[in-house]
């Protein structure tokens, strides 16, 4: 046995999720109780937390030969673990309104962090695709998890036929990579690719392949289709979490896996992802114009999002990576919070998901109405929002790889999208019309509202001082 | 005795009334207006007694720097010399009578208070105009003078035409004044200033005569001039102008405004010397408005066109005057044209507010014995508008420019026989006028007969135009320069040809004739018989609707500017540019239906999807 | 230190009146006019006690040190002017919506000093990057105000005003990044500091392509013909302090870009297009008249005559000399002052009658003596007339551009020829005429005369002692003619 | 052996179209399990014996068992063959047959570019596997556990019988 | 026993796109899965030729890791047909289409 080469410590974020999943699964088996696994999966996840902030360095080392950690990784781990304990915040009061039985939930929810941890982590095929499908397979059950919903289910069929399929070609197309190249290690490509100047036809094959199956965990055109089916079908909570915590594990994986074999030398990928990008940001922009549904409309706002972030990979280096990094950061922080509103205004028989639902807000629920026009604000990218500032760091990279056809594009389709943002935003704000058959009755919970305020004000904050987030980024990207 | 007090006094008579007129009692109202400009005028006689007696060439004051940036620096300063000592006199004796004809004509309307507030305002600005010392200011008053036309001819403002009447008038002298603006912008670029004085100097340092920017210059005052003076071709806005009360046709649309052109370009005339083409030009201009105006009179049923259109031909000959450069016969004309035609029009405007304001001639007549002062007073007025020979001062002023306008170097044959023909024609009308409101059988009943307030100013200018022509006075009839000495140190004399100097007593009696034949054909034809003047209009009824419309200018400027204009606004309403972004607009919709298709919720669709998107990806990569 | 007092006091005040608003609306009035009042009369110490140095304060802290961003803020005569024309219209619009409000109160005057707070913001910072930040924070209050407060169509306008403004700075976004990165390529160091970035040496086509973004921003801001279709909607649709502040201030964001930014920065470029720019201020001026005559809708028909005046400010900034520009500054204000005045009662009389077609209107002279003096005056003022602020404005402007372009500025002359014809055709419909819907008109209130009396003082002031104002200007102007004069000289050339 | 090789291929080929064609879903399954059969054949003469002992075992053996439990389950009877029989017209394969040619050229051309290499010499017996599998990818195997578990719980979760949903307002009635 | 590596490719690609072709045209969902399921294995296959090809463990291991997911998700995907089938009393897979725009 060959244990002795792997430091316990490196992996111990990843080995402390998978024990908290363990533990919420026994505690089931001897006595449900909401309360109890919920604090066990949030204590879990505050302790992989705080163990980020004791240990976390961005000194850079290798578990052979599956997992790379270093400061990116490090770093967006962090962020995944706060979001992830802050949509286990949010599912509590969701989920404690609803007569299924929750407790499983927690395991999932513990499961699908892991698997996106192992995304961020990996630098091996096989971790890549472990990861990749712990995630997958953890949110098929989350997607589904309202049974008595039958949008749920549908929601759930669809994104498990389409996952399973893209993974197929994900699977293909690293299989004929690693035929091209004899290595599914990370570094064990880089190396083939620095031998050979001229890749092989079949290198490049697997990789638009690979694409295929990256493509569509990210979302974006032409692998985008699920994403507001789901995120429609998909409880407020877990549709926060597809939203950003599968979708931020994935973009590392791919800023990494590019980075180490140094994608960016071959026209033909940035072709590719260059129009990935210009095509996400358009579709997913003009998609959502006319669109009621207010789930639907963020998740083609996350499909223009996934391209505006492609826009920062594209550029690439340094700059590119941080703005990657800072971008993640506030995309969480914003889907997290939006889906907390609809989270938090749904009630025992749907989702908050209709606009006419968010009519007069303001005047009846003030404090989330703020915090939903803030999320919104920073969707749309206006300053005083970390959503700003992530855009400016989008824009600022682009411009320094002079990248100017995608910065424009990013730039006009940002314009479309304000009007689906203030479309939403007007809602909130006119006066409520008389009572409506199908008006929701939410419970409010604190736990909620506090998670709301806390992610508002996390928004505001960096959208205001930014200068510590950027210096943390900075330290840990060194 | 400081100069400023003159403009100042009718202004705070103004802002009192604005400010406070509602509320103060009736009677109190002409005291404040009339008062303010009876001091205004009482300091102006006093003023210029000294200014004479101390035989100063000029005066200045200045209130204030108005601005000052890189060159620019117009203060708000007066400058009086001979020239505004004239005109300021005028203005305040002439409006001071005004103000207190108006105080009884006035005294049943209901914006009593207003209508003095606006006149003072007139005054104070016309003030301002005549002694800005240097062309911004000047532009100021201008446009004031402007704004009060407008205020005042749509004083009575619920009468929708009224206030189109008045914005006529704002707008074709507005078109004036932006050409005049172009005159200052250019002579600012030439000699980096505005100042009136500093002009004429440098002018007369950096040009030679028949300089292209000279030529430019004045052609632009000139349009300025041409808009606010109703000369040809922007003389369409003051017959309409007469809409508002009489009084202020009197002060406004007669004396005082409407010579503000004969005003400028005497002032600028350094400047126009150095341009003998544009000189030439406004001869023209004078001479053609004068012939064609006077026409127009012929024509017009509205006691008050009639003096509208002899305003315009009268200031023709003023034009005809500075076109041949005699300045001071210009001036000349201009003070007695200013008595005569204030007193014409409010008698005029007596006439009409004793006959229920009745304006049309026809309905009027045999007035004589029932308004003996207005008959008498017009009757002197009338004489002197169509220059009955040697006891009006009208024969006077305008013998002398029918003089000059052939034996002035720049004079010639042309102008002096248009000059004539006018003078034919003014007198034909003027007596057409006289024959057909106070002769005859009466019409109309009287009503309402003038009070003392409204006859004593009649009388003191009936006086007046008679006595100011023998101020100046012909080399063949006692050869008195009184006025044109006074105006020499500002305003050069006119050099006379050599070889006309001595039949300066032909063309005078060529003159009378004229004049005088005029009188007996309008005797002949709507006295002795009538019934023929009718058979006349009727045997050239297009030629007479034809004068009548004023020559057609109105039917042509809405055809060709005003409906063009209101006619691409209004399809315009809706903003064409908007359309362009509703376009994109509508795009953004049509492809957001299209991409929503392929939204489907059919699974297999999304599939294939995900194919199409590896088949593409893989065919980039075969490329 | 004062600077940030500006910014800072409009803010707290406004989030106060919120919180005030919930104890009683009164009082949310009363902390936001004390505000107000407190912010202007900081102004006019300040205006009263310096005179000509070009930069009277400064203030700067670190904010984003990794990208050389910086709170910087700083104040010389342009801002000052512009600063008081905030503090002073912000005041009036206070008082205009005092009774006209009376929806969510505490929400609206915290939208209100926030859109101020934004504005002066704009005026002050001299971080590009901070520039950008205050751009976009008086965009949302603004929103709100139109989107809540609004009339029937408010949607609409302020999704369009939203969009409009929003797509313009981002392009403006790109080109201060792309100026960002040309200087930090030239010269190592990489900062949005706006003293720093003057005379970034660039190659004229960059020049001419970053210009052109901060371009993007100010004309549409302006607003410059064809990009203007946002104004009339968004001046038609907002309640009365709103278009106050859409037409005083907002627009005035546009010019001063202009004479702050685009100017200075790109010197070359910006000679370059002057002809053109012109051409889009006379192009702007005429048809912003021609339509503004065609208007029914008394709010629409001042908004186009907003577009028509904001022409001049283009035409005066491009004509590349000092007496064009101090026309220009000069119009900003009292263009400021006069829609706004004229904006007010366009809002009174929506207060007394209901509507503001003006063909529902007609012979309120009678009833409303007052409010047809006030208007008149202020109908005067925007025609140009001399003795108000905007004969003084548009005089320099045109004397000026005459020096630069004499085609240009003939034609942009007949624009007030124009501007007589559908002035006065506010007067005529509204005031004179026929008596229609008298009943339920009165005259101005004792509240509204206090809005309208400093109003008519400021733009007779404006127009009889203009020398204060220019003044303040003009070490700000004389400066930044040195460095283009010679540019000018070369220019003066191709030009001709 | 490249006989068999090819032999293998081709019953996988024909049996894996057969599955995708028929109509009657069983059918289809006893088809599939030859093609995994098939597979495993060349899986062993690709030199992998142990993974075609596991395609046997867990694929052909409970994957295969599983869907069948669940089609019991569900109790599908003829009119699912008929069902099927209408939904699987001509005109269905025109899009994905264009399509699936496309990609079958592109990816037959891409591999026929690539060159030549023989394979299957070397067999990579069970102990090679095992030492790999438990070595460097010990991790990895801990991770398909938690794979395992997520599939576990999920199918718990979701596969119990669903309870009738009751609309709120019709809830209150029956109180 | 040696073939062509490019013909164990082939083969995985015949099936890889026969299993695709498979999940175009069904509308029964339980075929579906199956189809995806043969497109799985054949990657699986191509694991395998890669790693014969090698001389390595590594497609065996990935191979094992491609069944595992399969099981996995034939086992979430099975619970969640036998939902569907309560709901709509169908597999048709078109009918589970109640979310587009």
């Amino acid at each position: 046995m060959e244990f002795s080469n792997i430091n316990i410590i490196d992996v111990l974020p990843g080995l402390f999720l998978v024990v908290a999943s363990v533990l919420a699964m026994i505690s089931i088996a001897i006595k449900r109780n909401h309360i109890f696994i919920f604090v066990v999966t949030s204590t879990s996840l505050m302790g992989v937390f705080l163990f980020l902030i004791l240990y976390a360095s961005n000194h850079e080392f290798n578990v052979e030969p599956l997992f790379v950690i270093d400061g990116f990784g490090t770093f967006v781990t962090g962020l995944i673990v706060m979001s992830a304990l802050a949509v286990s915040l949010l599912s509590y009061a969701y989920f404690e309104q609803r007569e299924e039985r929750k407790e499983e939930y927690y395991i999932l929810l513990l499961l699908a962090t892991l698997g996106s941890d192992i995304l961020v982590i990996s630098k091996h095929f096989v971790s890549l695709f472990l990861g990749l499908e712990i995630l997958s397979i953890s949110l098929y059950a989350m997607v589904a998890y309202l049974r008595k919903r039958n949008k749920s289910d549908e929601a759930g069929l669809k994104y498990l036929i389409l996952a399973a399929f893209s993974s197929a070609f994900l699977l293909f197309g690293m299989a004929l990579v690693y035929s091209a190249s004899g290595s599914m290690d990370f570094t064990g490509i880089a190396k083939y690719v620095s031998a050979n100047p001229t890749l092989p036809l079949p290198m490049f094959a697997g990789m638009c392949l690979m694409v295929v199956g990256i493509g569509f965990k990210l979302g974006v055109v032409p692998f985008h289709m699920w994403a507001p089916d789901v995120y429609e079908g998909a409880p407020a909570p877990v549709a926060a979490f597809i939203a950003s915590i599968s979708k931020g594990g994935m973009v590392v994986l791919l800023v990494r896996f590019f980075d180490t074999i140094n994608g960016f030398q071959y026209p033909v990928l940035v072709l590719a992802f260059a129009c990935i990008a210009v095509a996400s940001m358009i579709a997913g922009n003009v998609l959502a114009i006319q669109q009621t549904n207010v789930k639907r409309i963020l998740a083609y706002s996350s499909i223009a999002h996934m391209g505006y972030i492609l826009v920062a990979f594209l550029a690439g280096g340094e700059l590119g990576e941080e703005a990657v990094s800072f971008y993640l950061v506030a995309y969480f922080l914003t889907n997290i919070g939006a889906f907390g509103v609809v989270a938090i205004l749904s009630d025992q028989d749907r989702d908050a998901e209709r606009l006419e639902d968010y009519q007069g807000l303001f005047w009846r629920h003030p404090k989330i109405a703020a915090v939903f026009t803030a999320m919104l604000l920073s969707l749309a990218g206006i300053p005083l929002t970390a959503g700003f500032l992530g855009k400016f760091y989008l824009i600022t990279s682009g411009v320094h790889a002079q990248l100017w056809w995608l910065v424009i594009v990013l730039v006009a389709s940002s314009v479309i999208g304000l009007y689906y943002y203030i479309r939403i935003i007007a809602m909130m704000f006119e006066k409520a019309e008389g009572s409506d058959e199908l008006a929701l009755h939410p419970r409010l919970y604190l736990i909620n509202l506090i998670t709301l305020l806390v992610l508002c004000a996390l928004i505001i904050y960096y959208g205001i001082y930014p200068q510590g987030l950027i210096e943390q980024i900075h330290n840990f990207l060194q | 005795m400081n100069l400023l007090i003159i403009p100042a006094l009718p202004l705070l008579g103004s802002f009192i009334l604005i400010v406070v007129g509602s509320r103060l009692p009736k009677r109190m109202i002409p005291l404040v207006g009339a008062g303010s400009v009876g001091l205004s005028a009482l300091a102006t006689l006093i003023l210029g007694y000294r200014f004479i007696s101390a035989s100063l060439t000029s005066l200045n004051v200045i209130a204030w720097q108005w601005m000052d940036i890189n060159g620019l620096s117009p203060a708000i300063a007066f400058h009086l010399d001979a020239l505004s000592l004239v005109f300021i006199f005028v203005i305040t004796f002439v409006g001071f009578l005004i103000h207190v004809y108006s105080a009884e004509f006035m005294v049943h309307d209901e914006g009593y208070a207003r209508f003095f507030a606006y006149l003072n305002l007139f005054v104070c600005s016309m003030l301002t105009l005549v002694l800005a010392d240097n062309l911004v200011l000047m532009y100021l008053g201008w446009e004031g003078v402007g704004l009060c036309s407008y205020l005042l001819i749509g004083f009575w403002y619920t009468e929708e035409k009224n206030g189109y009447a008045a914005r006529k008038a704002f707008i074709v002298t507005r078109v004036g004044d932006i050409l005049m603006a172009f005159g200052l912008f250019l002579l600012f670029q030439t000699f980096h200033t505005l100042n009136i004085q500093e002009i004429a100097g440098q002018a007369t340092q950096q040009w030679t005569v028949g300089s292209h920017t000279a030529f430019v210059i004045s052609l632009l005052l000139l349009g300025g001039a041409v808009g606010k003076s109703a000369q040809l071709p922007l003389q369409t806005w003051l017959p309409d102008a007469m809409a508002g009360p009489s009084p202020v046709s009197a002060l406004i649309h007669a004396a005082t405004m409407v010579t503000a052109g004969v005003y400028l370009i005497a002032r600028m005339h350094v400047v126009f010397e150095f341009a003998p083409e544009v000189l030439m030009i406004v001869g023209i201009i004078g001479a053609a408005t004068l012939v064609m105006a006077g026409f127009a009179a012929l024509t017009q049923y509205d006691l008050k066109r009639v003096l509208a259109y002899s305003t315009i031909s009268q200031i023709g000959y003023m034009f005809l005057a500075l076109g041949v450069s005699a300045w001071s016969a210009a001036i000349f004309h201009f003070m007695i044209h200013a008595f005569f035609k204030a007193l014409l029009f409010l008698a005029a405007g007596a006439v009409i507010e004793a006959l229920h304001h009745e304006h049309d001639m026809f309905k009027m007549g045999g007035l004589k014995n029932k308004l003996p002062v207005v008959y008498w007073t017009f009757l002197v007025g009338a004489g002197s508008l169509a220059a009955f020979p040697l006891i009006t001062g009208g024969f006077y002023s305008k013998d002398q420019i029918l003089w000059l306008s052939l034996a002035s170097e720049h004079g010639n044959i042309w102008f002096f026989l248009m000059a004539l023909l006018g003078a034919l024609i003014t007198s034909i009308y003027t007596f057409r006028m006289l024959f057909l409101t106070f002769f005859g059988k009466e019409n109309t009943p009287v009503s309402h007969v003038p009070g003392s307030s409204m006859n004593i100013p009649l009388i003191v200018l009936a006086v007046l135009s008679t006595v100011g022509g023998f101020i100046e006075l012909p080399h063949t009839f006692g050869h008195l320069t009184v006025f044109s000495d006074f105006l020499n140190p500002i305003l050069p004399s006119v050099t006379v040809q050599e070889d006309l100097e001595n039949f300066e007593w032909l063309i005078q009696l060529v003159a009378a004739l004229v004049a005088l034949s005029g009188v007996g054909l309008a005797y002949f034809f709507y006295i002795y018989k009538p019934e023929l003047s009718d058979e006349l209009k009727s045997s050239a009824a297009d030629l007479h609707s034809f004068w009548l419309s004023g020559w057609g200018f109105d039917k042509l400027y809405d055809r060709l500017l005003v409906r063009p204009f209101v006619y691409l606004s209004n399809i315009n309403k809706k903003d064409i540019v908007d359309k362009f972004y509703d376009g994109l607009v509508m795009i953004a919709e049509w492809v957001n239906r299209m991409l929503s298709y392929t939204q489907s919720g059919i699974l297999r669709w999304y599939l294939m999807g995900i194919v199409i998107g590896g088949i593409v990806l893989m065919a980039l990569a075969l490329l | 230190m004062i600077l940030v007092t500006f910014i800072s006091v409009l803010m707290i005040g406004g989030i106060m009146a919120w919180v005030a608003a919930s104890w009683s609306n009164l009082a949310s009035r009363w902390i936001s006019l004390i505000t107000l009042l407190i912010d202007f009369i900081l102004a006019i110490s300040i205006w009263m006690n310096n005179a000509s140095t070009p930069w009277i304060e400064k203030f700067y802290a670190p904010w984003i040190p990794n990208f050389g961003i910086n709170f910087s803020l700083a104040l010389d005569g342009l801002s000052l002017l512009m600063l008081l024309l905030t503090f002073f219209l912000g005041i009036l619009g206070v008082l205009i919506s005092w009774n006209e409000i009376q929806y969510r109160v505490g929400f609206f005057h915290f939208n209100l000093l926030w859109v101020l707070a934004g504005i002066s913001g704009v005026f002050l910072t001299m971080d590009l990057f901070l520039f950008y930040f205050f751009w976009e924070v008086m965009l949302i209050p603004m929103y709100f105000l139109i989107g809540i407060w609004g009339h029937e169509n408010k949607r609409y306008a302020a999704f369009k005003f939203f969009i409009f403004t929003q797509a313009s700075g981002l392009l403006m976004l790109l080109a201060i990044l792309g100026l960002y990165f040309v200087h930090k390529n030239n010269s190592g160091v990489g900062t949005f500091d706006y003293f720093q970035l003057l005379g970034t040496q660039m190659s004229l086509s960059t020049s001419r392509w970053l210009m052109f973004g901060f371009l993007a921003a100010f004309i549409v801001k302006l607003p410059v013909v064809p990009f203007h279709t946002w104004l009339p909607d968004a001046h038609s649709q907002a309640p009365t302090a709103g278009s106050l502040i859409l037409a005083g201030l907002l627009l005035k964001t546009g010019a001063y870009g202009l004479i702050r930014f685009v100017l200075p920065l790109f010197p070359e470029a910006s000679a370059e297009f002057a002809p053109w720019a012109m051409l889009l201020g006379v192009v702007g001026i005429l048809y912003g008249a021609s339509l503004s005559f065609a208007q029914t809708d008394l709010k629409r028909l001042i908004a186009y005559t907003s577009v028509s005046h904001m022409g001049f400010v283009i035409l005066g900034v491009f004509a590349f000399n000092s007496l064009a520009m101090q026309g220009a500054v000069m119009q900003m204000i009292t263009h400021g002052i006069t829609s706004g005045a004229l904006f007010a009662i366009a809002g009174i009389l929506y207060e007394r009658i209901h509507t503001r077609d003006i063909n529902a209107m007609g012979g309120f002279w009678v009833k409303a003596p007052f409010m047809g003096v006030t208007t008149l005056i202020f109908v005067l003022a925007s025609l140009g007339l001399p003795v108000l602020g905007n004969f003084i404005a548009e005089f320099l402007t045109l004397i000026g551009s005459w020096q630069a372009n004499q085609t240009l500025t003939i034609l942009a002359t007949t624009g007030i020829v124009a501007a007589t014809a559908y002035s006065l055709r506010i007067m005529q419909k509204v005031f004179l005429g026929k008596t229609l819907n008298e009943k339920t008109m009165t005259d101005l209130s004792l509240r509204e005369k206090l809005v309208f009396v400093p109003l008519i003082a400021a733009i007779i002031w404006l127009g009889l002692f203009p020398q204060k104002v220019l003044n303040t200007t003009k070490p700000m102007i004389d400066k930044s003619f040195k460095t283009e004069q010679t540019t000018l000289n070369q220019k003066d050339n191709g030009i001709q | 052996m490249q006989v068999a090789f090819y032999i293998a291929a081709l019953v996988a080929v024909i049996s894996t179209i057969m599955v995708i064609t028929r109509f009657n879903i069983i059918h289809a399954l006893l088809y599939l399990v030859v093609s995994f059969m098939a597979m495993a054949v060349v899986f062993f003469i690709l030199g992998a014996p142990f993974a075609a002992a596991l395609e046997v075992i867990v694929y052909a053996g409970a994957i295969v068992v599983l869907i069948i439990f669940v089609i019991m389950m569900l109790n599908q009877k003829e009119e699912a063959v008929t069902q099927e029989k209408k939904w699987l017209t001509p005109m269905v394969y025109v899009g994905p047959a264009i399509l699936s040619a496309l990609m079958m050229g592109e990816l037959v051309y891409i591999i026929y570019v690539g060159e030549s290499h023989a394979v299957g010499q070397h067999v990579v017996d069970v102990k090679e596997l095992g030492k790999t599998l438990y070595g460097p990818y010990i991790l990895a195997v801990e991770l398909g556990g938690m794979l395992l578990m997520a599939g576990i719980v999920g199918a718990y979760h979701l596969g119990r019988q669903k309870k009738k949903v009751i609309h709120r307002f019709l809830k209150e009635k029956e109180d | 026993m040696e073939v062509s590596a490019e013909y164990g490719l082939l083969l995985a690609s015949v099936l890889f796109i026969l299993g695709m072709i498979g999940v175009l045209i069904r509308r029964n969902i339980i075929f579906m899965l199956v189809c995806v399921e043969i497109m799985l294995n054949a990657a699986g296959l191509a694991f395998i030729v890669a790693g014969s090809k090698w001389v390595q463990a590594d497609g065996q291991v990935m191979f094992i890791f491609i069944l595992t997911m399969a099981a996995a998700e034939v086992s979430v995907g099975l619970a969640l047909i036998l939902q569907i089938y309560h709901q709509l009393k169908t597999l048709d897979e078109d009918a589970a289409s109640s979310m587009k725009g």
